[in-house]
């Protein structure tokens, strides 16, 4: 007896509903604009925004741009999760290491990664390399964290019943058992990362690293507000593709829970 | 004569709470395990049994007294020595074949073949690719025992294995280690506190006594196999062994 | 050396840098060349810090802050003076128009409740400073009387456009920009109303380049009084350039050029001419306490590079 | 036998090593500074910092800045955190409105806080409320979503215990059952949005709204490193102030797990 | 003569899966149960126990047939019918005595004597402050029971309550139940899989098929209380019942 109460509704049921849902949506939204209760420089209308998008993809700006934001995305989750899940495990396999690290990296968490643009930009200059490592900050705290309360939080009675059945050393525990026990852990870091530095990615860009961000910003300046939103537009979907990316992995990997 | 397979002389254990408490866990036991032998041992809840399987097993060091297998010391666990635990502890992100697999897997060398041939004798032939969520509690704790008879171990540590399944299961499931059992002639250390469950599988049957963590008393069980629950012979061993254990002092 | 990496912002006293690349006289200088553009003035000073730029065409303010906190590199050209202007609501300027001086805010303060809303650069680049000592000559409370808000080019551009701040202190070709657009803004002062031959921007060179390849920077001196010439005298060429660079969706040709005729844009390349003023500003800055002690004209300008390029192109004598 | 072997080590032998760790980490950075590696505006002393943090409290600058941010903090967080629970209650709860609205703000959600800086700007203006929208649209998806599957996911069989308790109203179900069931997930969706809109004040702010962020970045400007730092200083110590007193709260209001 | 408290009638439950497949939980039961009787309920797993209890407690509405109290047709749950869980189902955010208190504050009216009045008849009058979670599994049970007692409802519905503690609590558990039952004069409905709790406890015991839904056969138990498990007769009324239900065709 789990979930509330199913009303009687088909799947296809379903998806009319949030169709019309959706399309109500647009609608309003297109009605106002077209009242003339909002100067379009305040709400582009969706018709004038999907204009713009198809422009945007046919002038080449759009894949253009995308390329470079995803570039610093990459780059810097890339750097981000391997530290961060190497890190983990070693703070959760080796107490040593846990009491060394622990208070330095305590210290320095609070901090927001977006905090750190100043030193980016003077360590690093207006490059990629500044926008990966802000997102690469936030990458590696929350796998990190992620990892090492995974393995903390493993059924230690599983590495029991391995010693049991003649498995001994260190690296055989690691790899058999507190890995893949811990890996739920470890993907739902991941997936928050993948969130978080996509939205950090945007906010670098705004202080003038080339990329969707940027161009979102040079264009509030020109109050050309439907471009704004068709690269809010690209934005989501890019996300929306990624998350949904991610889970399909994720839950083939965890197919087993 | 059977020959001695495991020797337990004078074996105590003392836990240290995080506050600093002792915990007299097991105190002076003495035990003799003959060369396939079944034997059971019963006591209730927090008495040790757990605790001096699980020293046997090698996972936990003892605070004095010795564990000697085949008259050689204990060293640590071992694949000569199989574990089935209550909570099943399958490795859930294998599949039961996997799991099956695992200790073969550790050593080295061919798999498959001996890992089928564990899954025939738990009956589990045909569920080897799915996964332990996939399966019913009984299922669960059979694959527990393919798993540990994998390594062919000689020596097969049982901690409540059956004590979280329903009736039925439970019965089906004695039969099984019953017929495992006599096909491999495994010398069992099999922990339980169902006084039925004792008096239907033991040869022997090791009484501790609650919270105190010594034995009190051995009773050998002479009945015939298979032995038949409801019969006044097996009711009366069953009325004995509750005496013992000092149930029946209000009759 | 095998790059020089050059930062501007899409402003028009950066044109000169426009013009240079556009016409592909870089390639003249035997580097490649890298340009990396920049939405104000401090983020250059933060990437010039971080060696991430080797030249920059931007303000004497943020020149001023890199030679104070030791960062080696020196102005070896001047780029425009007196470009700027404040830019307010109408009902802001009618009141100035009839009294320039403190009453005028605090007129305005009443009348909306709130003080006088102005948008401009961060501090440390030139119209913040300029800002600043506008209202220091008309003792203008510059945190109770008025409320300043610093932000990028784009910042302010939609700032002011979406009508979200009263005023702004900024350069061409944003006034321009502004003056198009239907919004009810104008100009209230000119940039030389405030302080007179007030140093705008400049060219800024690392002091390892002037030292290793002192051929590369008289190339680039000579590439910026050419530039300058066509600022001058080709506008209409200069317009359409300027216009590519920084976006036609952005700057459309037409508005460039007319902000090409602004008043507030006064080419002049001679770095001698804006010693004096660079010297007013830069008390002025000590006065804000933005630093401690002020800067020796010796560590900040070059001029051999300038008189070098005159003695050998005398037909640039007056840039 | 949970978590892994414990070294023998005592409480204050603990609290040692982590000093010494601490100690070790900012000293060794001094010392960088002191050798003369970094010129001070790559990279300020920490007693530079620690100095420049003292001044700049008694100059007043930091508590007057603070007071804006947490000020844009804590209308985004009220305004995100209430709207957040309540859809989520109402969505988990109705199925109708679950239809209806689930499609609409799954359309919305991809879109990253920070990326309606543009529009926030442009409907708000450089004002606290613009600050504060940013920070509560964050609050508002994680709550609402922490929410709703906090009530999906409580174990109904309790509102049949209820209902043979004799509690027959829907409004007597969730609040007795409902609300405190899910509150687990509620005040997880709270703390994340904390730690998320303590992020996007400060971004935010360094488009132009008066508080810490644009503090940092004007600093930045002037290559006051170490005024840069002593503010990251005070982000982070709020945050972790913030931080723990929510934990505290949290660990009370759910003692009973 | 004692009257009837609970009938059901001609009762039918048919679940529709997800898939749209039908399945056949209850099929004609017919129950008369008299007041202040202790009914037992035997099958074996999926046989429909719970669906029965749940129907009668109102959580449920039959496909077919009807359940009539006191002679007046079921409308919905009701504070007239108490019922405990297998998975004792506590509030777990509630203290002891809240929990107990649920029921009185629904209603309104004071309510921490009633509250501590029923945790004394468990036993837990001294347990009123903790949460669920510092409770040992029987301690949940009797919180459990004190719940359903506090409404003081005419009949309490138990759906095994004690499956899930171990063998001395159980017995524990189920003296105290008789005792309440003989103090309160409650009408139990009782369901279990054990055989021998069955015996223990029943007036009469509803034999349930496995699988099948329906009632197979029913079984009066005339042994006088307090029943002593391992006396002969206690013995040949579960043998009996194990005939019935078919599992001693072997013997
Ligand atoms: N790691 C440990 N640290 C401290 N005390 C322990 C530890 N393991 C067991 N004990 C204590 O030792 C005693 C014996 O525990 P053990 O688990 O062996 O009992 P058991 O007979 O297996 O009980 P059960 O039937 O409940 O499984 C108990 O009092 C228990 O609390
Ligand atoms: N909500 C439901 N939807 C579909 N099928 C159900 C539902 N509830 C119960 N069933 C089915 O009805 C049958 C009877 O279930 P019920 O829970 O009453 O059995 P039970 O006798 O209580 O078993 P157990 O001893 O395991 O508790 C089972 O086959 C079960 O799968
Ligand atoms: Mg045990
Ligand atoms: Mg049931």
């Amino acid at each position: 007896m789990k979930g509330n109460p199913v009303l009687g509704i088909s799947r296809l049921g379903r998806t009319v509903v949030q169709c019309t849902s959706v399309a109500g949506f647009l609608g309003l939204w297109e009605g106002l604009v077209w009242l003339g209760l909002f100067p379009p420089y305040l709400l582009p209308a969706p018709t004038a925004v999907a204009t713009t998008f198809v422009d945007q993809i046919g002038n080449g700006n759009i894949p253009r741009l995308l390329g470079y934001s995803l570039r610093h995305y990459a780059l810097g989750l890339i750097w981000g999760v391997s530290l961060g899940v190497l890190l983990g495990l070693c703070m959760a396999w080796s107490r040593q290491l846990e009491l060394v690290l622990d208070p330095i990296i305590a210290l320095l968490r609070p901090i927001p990664p977006l905090a750190w643009i100043p030193f980016a930009i003077i360590w690093f200059g207006i490059t990629t390399q500044a926008a990966a490592f802000l997102i690469s900050l936030g990458a590696f705290y929350i796998t990190l964290y992620s990892t090492y309360g995974g393995v903390k939080g493993i059924d230690w009675r599983l590495v029991d019943v391995a010693r049991t059945l003649g498995d001994q050393s260190n690296w055989g525990i690691i790899r058999r058992i507190v890995i893949p026990a811990a890996l739920p852990a470890i993907l739902t870091g991941i997936r928050t990362s993948l969130g978080q530095g996509w939205m950090t990615v945007v906010a670098a860009e705004m202080f003038g690293i080339q990329g969707i961000g940027l161009k979102m910003l040079e264009a509030a300046g020109l109050l050309s507000m439907d471009v704004v939103m068709a690269y809010m537009a690209v934005i989501g979907l890019v996300y929306f593709g990624i998350d949904h990316t991610f889970r399909t992995v994720e839950d083939r990997l965890l197919r087993w829970r | 004569m059977r020959s001695t397979k495991l020797e337990v002389r004078e074996l105590s254990k003392v836990f240290r709470t995080v506050e600093g408490r002792e915990i007299l866990a097991l105190k002076d036991i003495n035990l003799e395990v003959l060369d396939g032998e079944l034997l059971c041992i019963l006591g209730s809840s927090g008495c040790g049994k757990s605790t001096l399987l699980r020293i046997v097993a090698g996972l936990e060091q003892p605070s004095a007294g010795d564990v000697l297998i085949n008259g050689r010391p204990l060293t640590g666990p071992g694949p000569d020595r199989g574990m089935v635990f209550q909570e099943h502890l399958l490795f859930p992100w294998r599949t039961v074949r996997q799991n099956v697999e695992y200790g073969l897997e550790v050593k080295g060398g061919p798999k498959t073949a001996r890992a089928q041939e564990c899954l025939s004798m738990v009956g589990l032939e045909n569920s080897s690719e799915q996964y332990p969520k996939e399966l019913s509690g009984g299922m669960k704790q059979r694959v527990g025992i393919a798993r540990a008879l994998a390594n062919d171990p000689a020596i097969l540590l049982m901690d409540e294995p059956f004590a979280s399944v329903d009736a039925q299961t439970r019965s089906d499931l004695q039969a099984m280690l019953l017929t495992i059992w006599w096909g491999t002639r495994k010398t069992i250390l099999f922990v339980t506190h169902s006084v039925e469950e004792a008096v239907y599988l033991a040869d022997r049957v090791i009484l501790m006594g609650s919270g105190s963590g010594h034995i009190i008393d051995t009773v050998s069980v002479d009945l015939p196999r298979p032995r038949y629950r409801v019969s006044p012979e097996f009711n009366d061993v069953r009325r004995d062994i509750l005496k013992r254990l000092g149930f029946l002092t209000g009759e | 050396l095998d790059k020089i990496r050059i930062g501007y912002m899409p402003i028009l006293p950066s044109a000169h840098e426009f013009i240079a690349a556009e016409k592909g006289w870089y390639r003249e200088l035997g580097v490649p060349v890298e340009e990396i553009r920049f939405s104000s003035g401090p983020p250059i000073v933060q990437a010039f810090a971080a060696g991430q730029v080797d030249v920059a065409y931007f303000g004497i303010g943020p020149a001023l802050v890199s030679v104070a906190k030791g960062i080696k590199a020196k102005v070896v050209a001047s780029g425009v003076t007196e470009q700027l202007a404040v830019i307010a609501v109408n009902s802001f300027a009618d009141q100035y128009q009839k009294e320039p001086n403190r009453k005028a805010f605090l007129q305005f303060a009443k009348a909306k409740g709130r003080p006088l809303k102005i948008a401009t650069f961060p501090p440390g680049s030139t119209p913040n400073v300029m800002l600043r000592y506008w209202l220091d000559k008309l003792h203008v409370d510059p945190v109770k009387d008025v409320e300043i808000l610093s932000m990028g080019a784009s910042g302010v551009r939609l700032a002011v456009l979406s009508q979200k701040v009263d005023a702004t202190m900024i350069l061409e070709p944003i006034i321009t920009i502004i003056r198009h657009s239907p919004i009810p803004y104008r100009i209230v002062v000119y940039g030389k109303q405030i302080l007179p031959g007030q140093p705008g921007s400049i060219l800024f060179v690392r002091q390892s380049i002037i030292d290793e390849r002192p051929d590369i920077v008289e190339k680039l001196v000579h590439m910026h009084l050419k530039a300058t010439k066509i600022l001058v005298e080709k506008r209409d060429e200069a317009a359409g350039i300027i216009s590519r660079k920084i976006g036609p969706e952005a700057l459309p040709v037409k508005v460039a050029r007319e902000s090409l005729d602004s008043k507030a844009l006064h080419w002049v390349a001679n770095p001698h001419a804006i010693v004096d003023g660079t010297m007013t500003y830069n008390r002025f800055q000590v006065k804000l306490g933005t630093f401690k002690k002020g800067v020796d004209p010796k560590d900040l300008f070059d001029f051999r590079f300038y008189d070098r390029v005159i003695k050998a192109h005398p037909e640039y004598k007056g840039y």
